[in-house]
């Protein structure tokens, strides 16, 4: 380990938010980077992977003997659950997280600012998705954690003081996983929580003032 | 005596017309209602409201009808992944609302339920809270109403002929809901079964909220992203 | 059968309300001479009975050999159910009520007026035993029909310009049976749409321009 | 690992202390959680809110609690057949709260499911409307806030120790409403099952809602009025 900035990979960035989870949590898990977070946890960590189209339960992958038409996760692919799994409607699902009783919603994201407020649904003019479940997720849920690269392709920082893009939720997020550290919303500041190795402040984008 | 219970989706959905509303059950192309769907597009009935979370995927399912140009208007919470209903918004030929999914489904249930209004914290300060009202609870938030239709058309594992369902691992989603909110509920099963067989505890939508029954033939049940163990 | 009034008895009120039934028809039994509907009614006429503590398919009563502590109806009287029964809890249940999709419900009360508003809860001064269901009960059902005696036993005429009592739920009631006559709220006055043998207009109370 | 699972009542119950709120399901004797109860009043805490349909009924599950004079103030739409509460209230020792039963219910849910206020028809127009926003709708409406509570207490006659749970028959009732709305929620099973005991459609409640199951003991599961067919 050099003076090189040496950013973590998606398994790291991963790992990081794997050790942030206590033993017997619920988690709902958004599409992208945060479905690896099924994938790595060790089975000792005993969590709950909730999916909002309204399973609690997901496991690992299905054979191509046990695969099922019917049983989904939110990203519209198929899944296995455990014991103990159970199926509920959409209604029932989406009071799971908005009710407090997910412990953890791992978020993917476009921007995210000191406010807390993530935007991570819709570009203006360009082809609109639609939020799904992203405005329900990041309300309700005890933890919002997002993790995002730190730098778009074009260059620009994710991390804002304010959000730029269409907001999917106003003071909503308390961390932040990017591929060059862990921060925490301030209000106007991002609390610096950890850094990959080799990565220092200046590294973090162009506002000095805006990491404390 | 008076039944509930139709030969197929022709007899069951007897009385379309042009301008309704109409409630699809399904998230992407799981548990969705084939049968109606099809004879729906066979009717060619048109300007079409359409109520569904993704209003089809992949050219399937509700996509059917946007192929045909059937549908006006789409409340929805995510068009990804439908290039039909994508190219029609673009092209200003579709009126397509954007709804937060748990908002969706709430407001579902909500018109199945009897209740006029909620207020919930998600959207609040995003545009889906453009021209609503606002209100401080514990956090901020906005008030949302019922959202019904003329029909709902729904898809069980398992049906008796009072309209008893039982639903399969995640296909249930949307579908008790739009059933309850539904003016007239048009259900197709996979199994239309004796009344009694589907034990009364475990029944997931009792039947006063179906008005009419049949049993579907030539399921695909295709799977949209296929994911294995072994890839 | 002479000019002599001849009231209907409570059996004779309720197969009144019975000829109002639709085949396959839902309906909630208040307690009191609403449940002898349940013993009344023809099979043939193929009623769901919905009892508001979570049942839909309410039947007869149960034998010494069947008999359940955890199957009762909202009475609390042991019950059986019949094939194509179900149970649900408490929210769906009244939501079944509030969001229409139980034809009939019919209830006791103490006043009816020509709005149609009901007093069925309390008497002030006396013993307050609560509203439990009655104030859901009547919004959302298709129909609510209110099966009273013509007169306290006082001698008090029971259907009122306006309910002294405090309301059970205001503009409410489609229809009543007394032993008297079956009526329909009209604002201002009560249409009488049927009458008990041998009574007339003058009987029906003090106020003779409510009776239209 | 960290486990949900306790040996009993008294195990279960470790944190209770005066002046909390309590939701007890149950309807009339029917659900109730004899065993959380009992252990309450062998604890003797004091100055308990309670929030039951019924708060007991003849003589019996949340009455035992009111004989001792442990509960303060009550929350419930129906007081008949219980002559312990009407003498603590005419007598003025315990403040109580008519709820409309729709209401009851679907506040309970509310606080469960995050929903922060709704508008429903029930008691408008009557003393239940006083000092609540009115607002028009299809019906004139009045909005109702969500019903918390620091425990509930959960009877199913099946648990798994995740906390998933199937109730029988009538019994479901309010439970799994309060198992949604207790900030801690302590079940008691007729039966402890193993993880995938439960068919998953078939979960009544998922385990997510509770913090604490235990096997209960010596149910008496008495009938409160037994109308039998020979009668």
């Amino acid at each position: 380990m050099s003076d090189q900035p040496n950013p973590w990979t998606n398994l790291e960035m991963v790992d990081e938010v794997i050790a942030m989870l206590a033993d017997g949590s619920s988690l709902n898990l958004g599409i992208g980077i945060p479905t690896l977070v099924a994938q790595r946890i060790p089975a000792s960590k005993n969590v709950w992977i909730h999916s909002e189209n309204g399973v609690l339960g997901v496991s690992g992958r299905p054979t191509r003997e046990t695969v099922s038409p019917t049983l989904i996760n939110a990203g519209k692919e198929t899944i296995s659950v455990k014991p103990g799994a159970s199926y509920f409607d959409s209604a029932t699902s989406f009071g799971m997280i908005r009710g407090g009783h997910i412990d953890v919603c791992i978020l993917g994201g476009m921007q995210v600012d000191t406010e807390g407020s993530l935007a991570n649904w819709m570009i203006p003019g360009k082809k609109v998705t639609g939020m799904g479940g992203a405005m329900d997720l990041v309300h309700g849920a005890k933890k919002i954690i997002v993790m995002l690269t730190h730098f778009a392709k074009s260059g620009e920082v994710k991390l804002l003081h304010r959000c730029t893009l269409p907001l999917t939720g106003k003071n909503v997020v308390h961390r932040i996983i990017t591929d060059y550290g862990i921060f925490s919303p301030m209000g106007e500041t991002f609390r610096v929580e950890k850094l990959a190795p080799g990565v220092t402040r200046d590294l973090l984008g162009p506002e000095a003032g805006m990491w404390t | 005596m008076k039944t509930k219970v139709f030969e197929n989706a022709a007899a069951a959905l007897f009385d379309l017309r042009d301008g309704i509303s109409v409630m699809s059950g399904g998230f992407g192309l799981c548990g969705i209602p084939e049968n109606s769907i099809q004879e729906i597009r066979r009717q060619g009935i048109r300007n079409i409201h359409a109520i569904s979370n993704n209003i089809g995927n992949s050219g399937r399912g509700l996509a059917w009808l946007l192929k045909q140009k059937q549908i006006c208007s789409a409340t929805c919470s995510y068009v990804g992944g439908n290039p039909d209903l994508e190219q029609q918004m673009l092209a200003g030929e579709i009126d397509v609302t954007l709804v937060p999914q748990g908002t969706f489904s709430e407001r579902i249930r909500a018109a199945g339920m009897g209740i006029r209004g909620f207020y919930t914290p998600a959207g609040y300060g995003t545009l889906v809270a453009e021209g609503k009202e606002a209100r401080e609870f514990d956090l901020p938030c906005i008030l949302e109403l019922p959202l019904v239709a003329d029909f709902a058309i729904i898809k069980a594992e398992k049906g008796d002929p009072f309209g008893n369902l039982w639903f399969k691992e995640t296909a249930r989603n949307f579908s008790p809901l739009m059933a309850m909110a539904g003016k007239i509920t048009v259900v197709e099963v996979e199994q239309l079964v004796e009344l009694g067989e589907i034990e009364p505890e475990n029944v997931h939508l009792p039947g006063v909220f179906v008005q009419r029954i049949y049993q579907g033939v030539d399921y695909e049940n295709v799977i949209e992203i296929p994911v294995l163990a072994e890839d």
